[in-house]
């Protein structure tokens, strides 16, 4: 157990920073700082292809799928480096972070061949279709179906029904789906995880209008949408054991970036209260420092996380990671409108738009449902890491 | 002593939830929130001139019912229920409140008569920018002939570009004197102030900001005497914080309401949630702190009726609505958070009423003070700063 | 719904607070202010038959038992004037409070003209008998059993097993006993209420220490022990419901004198705050405004509970009593601990005898755990006050 | 960069738990609590002397391991689970982290080898009657010679009455120079020094009261310089601090982990209790405590040892011991206050160790600085007392 870096390792950061630094106050100056998750959209596609041309994507990856086989800590020096140069949020994350590492862990080499390195490139995105309408926590109760049909080009799977709370869809071409597989199956036997290219016609996109008045969320409606027999990861019906896998990449490397969100958000509360001396109400200091406190936590958890084996089931701080967070950013968000009083209620223009830590604070609130309600994690946890009896369903 | 609603209170108060079916609920909500003033005439017309709600409990030398501060509380803890949108509060509750305070008998008629017809929309301007409890942003320099000039500004006025009168605090220009406070009865359209509406998160509960600007304010808009309302203002202030709670607790009961139904109907891994353990007991911890809110507001109704019959003391007055706006603000802002986490990411979605009940509970909570400040009055209140005993013990 | 009090009710009030005055400056001045459960127990018993004599002892019962018929204001009063005077803590309050109403309520004449005049008079001491070792929160499972005999003197019930947590057993003549007297029955059925007597050789009492290192619980062991046949309240097999009515007592006006001790606990922590200077840490300040808040809103809600009517289920005021109460008074030992600082640890006196304020430390621990813990009080309000679904039992 | 434990430390790690479940668990705990030592001197032989715990941490001129934080914090995490009685912490956590910092290389090794090896029980006497961090109570009057007379007391001094060694901080008699500290190495027994163990809420971790009535100290027992030590005793203390949150750390899981298993085997309502959601949710929200408290705890080791090697800044070191202190504060006491709470009445009791756990969390949560006084160190680390940068743009 050790915190340092070596000489290699440091030189390896001076590579990064040399690389962003270059690039940021160059071509991509105009996204430096970026953080809305749909502003700046074409310049943030064409930073996506820049990473992928110069191997920052996903350094983590396989040099043969457009990697660097980077170790842990050249991972973490990276994530560091890339949010101490400002560099813009990912729009490919959802591809980088779930759809890429569930296809390097469970496909075949010609679905790897094939999907990783347009990732990798930037030249493909991807979504996410798990919850829909009557299956948001309980995701054993996905309806929509698929079914194997013969086509001209050879078998095809057929898709109909709808996902919803599905980000980013519109700029995505291919979505990763689970469906019900095996008709009249219940629960998580007989799902199937399969990869569908979003631009046909049996794939509509219905923007959802969120709390923060922004339309970041979608959903989904498959009309005999169809993909190839060749694009289920995974055996068909094994689709849960595919999509719990993927929960367990939302634990990896893509924590640090997403800390480095946060920090972002926590200087600029601080910021705020130093300007209208709310830092000097021992009430807000004393909560000022818990939240710095929940800040290095989270950065401590996820090196222990990315330190300890990936093999088997996650360990207990893999499984406390989500709940801790999210519980910590809704209580950073209470904090930053304690800090702002009721000017922080003030928007700043038409139509429904607000400063930063506002949009933050009510932002937050999905953060503690979506990715497993808080109230799922204490099951998760309750049950995984405690081996407390599981909660029984109702229909079974 | 009888702590409990009489028949004619259990009569008001079903009326009141008559009225509200009728004229609020969900899509009228929906409509009143797309139009810009704020409320729905006709509804408002309903209410305070053919039900006469906004002279059922003003005094009979206004032509009011002559009901109490309980009537009134009953009113507004069922609008506050569906966040039914009307100046009720800022006129009846607050204006009214002001009034009956401020200005002396026989001068209070004059402006209290058109309220409680139905006639006027009051409201009162009582804090600059900051929107901080006795931070008051308005100037008053008087000119010798019993009126004078009023400069300056006042934001957070509840309804203020649409009342017919406008209570506004104003502190004497370039005085140090904390308590040398004149309150004016501003008329709409008085040359000199203009009233914007501000863009705030919560949008049920529209405020505006108005600037004066060189205003001449006549002697006969003086609410009592030149710079001597300040005693008188702060108790008025306290009745409104009561009336203000009892609206606040409707809205805790109603997002509390709405959330135990929802819990009733979903269906997730098979069962009702409402059958989960952890959904029951955060409900159950919902209705500890909404029963304790109820206690306090209506305790706090009697002890104004009591302060007002010269059988409860100012400082009684003081702590019954200073614990009210407290136990109040939490409850409301408990239920509103947990509407929108038990249900789900529907309740995240714009187009789903529990933000609303959030966004409420929040503007609502700092609105006149946040629970730290009316604590830190009670702190005083109970005596923690009196100078200790001569005989007092040091400590062991 | 009004607050204040009659001239004639002042009057009564005058009276008792003459009555109190006399008797604690004179023969009973040497037990004003006693608080512990187990202090001056000779003096207390003798206190307990003034009252009796005096007819200040259950002033709310029939005349023909001892009481007055006093209305709720005067019981309110009463109860007022008693905690203002100082007097010591009940040492027959499970008769007064439990034994005596659940009699008065479900048992027949014949039991009332027995039992009743002798708690009334303080002749005769009682304590419960409920918990078993594996029936805590889970009455439903107790295990001790019951079965008639044929006596020399008529029918007697013969009664084996062992109950818990019982309090004051060592002063008590009798026990009210939750028997299981229909052998094979399951679950609330089958069980009967019964009244023993506690001076016999098959009633054993073994003390329990608890934290506080007092011994206050004790455990009694029934071994062949008898009872009269008639001696059962409510018929054979209907013991539960009788229980269960018990548990409404435990709202009723006793909760008033409960909160005049809460009252002293808090006064004790403001002198301790205001003495070491805690009193202006601004944190600290906050926690005591809000340990006052739940100081009163307990008053407002008890008063709220008194002036409903008692017939059916519980009101949700009534319901959520308990878990506010001793929620609120754990919280204030935390509090207490936090002003005191580290010198609250240190003891009084060998063995293990603190002061008052780290001794409530200790024992409110115990307030959130005995008469239903907060997880049963949390399922009670969702299922009752709610109407969420039942929590499934594991047996059946 | 490698956050995760090597196998030597856990084969360290698995060793420790091997002495303390043979020299330790309840039964030796009650047989150490009844006596008056404080600890078992057969156990605390093996510990020091066969085992060698006491020097594996020390530096090899010191005859010690060489080992260093990590592997000294999961001796007292393993020894803190069981609630192990011994001055391990107050020797080797304690009074050898003030020496290593305190005095100069070459001095130091006379202290520290006899504590190495085993023969040397020692602790530190830093503040006084309050226990407050800071509030010194021995003052110290130089007489020239290079040693000096010590007067006044000191309290909460851990084993204090049989200490080999007691390091004493002291004032400057008469300055008000809050820096000018010394730090005097008493040996037992000194001349005018006497010790009195104290009673404690918490028996498990015994205090002592020293009182120094004109001791004559030399020149020899002077720790570094007269009147230098301050910031050299505040670093040092922040290396016990981590140490001593490692004991913490170990009693919150040893506490969860008890009721984990009572809650698995406890049945009530034919159920165990650990199926009940709110049991798991509870004790989930409890490990999210424990295992954000163990990356702390490892993280705060790792500076330390990075602090010693001078690749990490004194800042640091404050930082990440004042974040341990918080985390693992609240983590016991939340552990400590659930086990009572999950065992319901028999954690009660005073035979239970659940009633330990709480009362360890207790005094252990205000030993050298409750929370709230580390929060606001970390507030000030963190900057909110800076001087806003002049180019700051003012409030919105």
């Amino acid at each position: 157990m050790k915190l340092g870096f070596t000489l290699a390792e440091e030189a390896f950061r001076h590579e990064c920073a040399a690389w962003l630094e270059e690039q940021l106050s160059g071509p991509f100056r105009a996204i430096r700082g970026v953080t809305g998750l749909v502003a700046c959209v074409e310049q943030r596609l064409e930073w996506e292809r820049a990473l992928g041309r110069a191997r920052w994507s996903v350094i983590g990856w396989p040099a043969r799928y457009g990697g660097r086989d980077a170790s842990l800590a050249e991972q973490v020096i990276f994530a560091e480096e890339y949010a101490r140069a400002g560099a813009p949020g990912r729009m490919g994350h959802l591809g980088v972070e779930l759809a890429g590492p569930t296809i390097l862990q469970f496909g075949t080499d010609a679905q790897r061949e094939r999907f990783l390195p347009k990732i990798a490139a930037g030249e493909e995105f991807w979504c996410q279709g798990y919850s829909e309408p009557n299956a948001g926590s309980d995701l054993a109760s996905v309806r929509t179906r698929a079914r194997l049909e013969h086509g001209p080009d050879g078998d095809e799977w057929v898709i109909d029904g709808q996902k919803t709370w599905t980000s980013l869809a519109q700029f995505a071409q291919w979505i990763f789906v689970v469906c019900r597989s095996e008709e009249g199956s219940r629960g998580p036997a007989g799902l199937s995880y399969l990869l569908v290219p979003m631009q046909q016609k049996g794939v509509t996109i219905r923007p959802i209008r969120q709390i923060t008045g922004e339309e970041e969320f979608n959903e989904i409606f498959f009309d005999g949408a169809r993909t190839r027999a060749g694009y289920c990861v995974g055996r068909p019906g094994d689709g849960w054991k595919v999509a719990m896998g993927t929960l367990a990449f939302e634990r990896g490397v893509s924590t640090l970036a997403q800390q480095m969100r946060f920090r972002n958000e926590f200087d600029q509360l601080v910021a705020a209260a130093r300007a209208n001396g709310t830092a000097r109400d021992p009430l807000i200091r004393q909560r000022i420092a818990e939240a710095w406190i929940g800040l290095r936590i989270m950065r401590y958890s996820a090196l222990r996380m990315l330190s300890g084996g990936r093999e088997g089931a996650l360990p207990p701080e893999a499984l406390t990671y989500k709940i801790y967070w999210a519980s910590w950013r809704r209580r950073l968000g209470e904090l930053a409108m304690d800090v702002l009083g009721p000017a922080g209620e003030i928007a700043r223009a038409e139509p429904y738009e607000f400063d930063d830590l506002p949009r933050m604070f009510l932002a937050s609130r999905s953060d503690t449902i979506y990715a497993g309600t808080n109230e799922i994690q204490r099951n998760i946890i309750a049950e995984r890491a405690l081996g407390l009896p599981r909660e029984p369903r109702g229909d079974r | 002593m009888q702590f409990a609603f009489t028949p004619e209170q259990e009569m008001i108060r079903e009326a009141a939830r008559e009225f509200v079916a009728g004229h609020g609920g969900a899509d009228r909500l929906r409509a009143v929130l797309a139009g810009s003033r704020g409320y729905d005439p006709g509804a408002w017309q309903a209410l305070a001139v053919e039900l006469g709600w906004t002279g059922l409990a003003m005094p009979e030398s206004a032509d009011g019912g002559g009901l109490g501060a309980v009537e009134l509380a009953i009113l507004l803890e069922e609008t506050g229920r569906r966040l039914f949108m009307s100046p009720f509060f800022a006129t009846s509750g607050l204006a009214a409140a002001l009034l009956r305070e401020c200005a002396p008998p026989g001068q209070q008629e004059r402006w209290l008569r058109p309220i409680a017809a139905g006639e006027c929309i009051a409201t009162a301007a009582l804090s600059d920018d900051s929107g901080q409890p006795g931070a008051i942003g308005a100037r008053f320099t008087p000119d010798g002939s019993g009126g004078g000039r009023l400069e300056g500004h006042a934001s957070f006025v509840l309804y203020g570009d649409i009342a017919d009168l406008v209570l506004v605090a104003a502190r004497a220009a370039g005085s140090q004197d904390e308590e040398a406070i004149t309150l004016i009865a501003l008329p709409r359209d008085t040359s000199g102030s203009t009233a914007k509406r501000l863009l705030t998160m919560d949008q049920t509960r529209p405020y505006a900001r108005l600037v004066f600007d060189g205003v001449r304010v006549g002697a006969g808009a003086i609410v009592g005497a030149i710079g001597q309302a300040g005693a008188a203002l702060a108790r008025g202030v306290q009745v409104a914080q009561v009336a203000f709670a009892a609206e606040q607790l409707g809205g805790a009961f109603g997002a509390l309401e709405m959330t135990v139904e929802y819990s009733r109907q979903r269906v997730q891994f098979g069962r009702v949630i409402g059958s989960f353990q952890a959904i029951k007991h955060q409900l159950a911890d919902l209705l500890v702190a909404c029963e304790a809110a109820k206690s306090a507001v209506y305790y706090a109704a009697c002890t104004v009726d009591e302060y007002r019959a010269g059988t409860a003391s100012a400082r009684d007055l003081a702590e019954a609505a200073a614990l009210a706006r407290c136990c109040c603000s939490e409850a409301f802002m408990q239920c509103g958070a947990h509407a929108i986490q038990l249900h789900g990411g529907i309740g995240f979605t714009w187009e789903h009423e529990a933000q609303l009940y959030f966004k409420r509970a929040r503007s609502a909570m700092t609105y006149l003070g946040a629970p730290d400040w009316h604590r830190e009055q009670i702190a005083r209140l109970i005596g923690l700063d009196d100078p200790l005993p001569a005989t007092a013990g040091g400590t062991r």
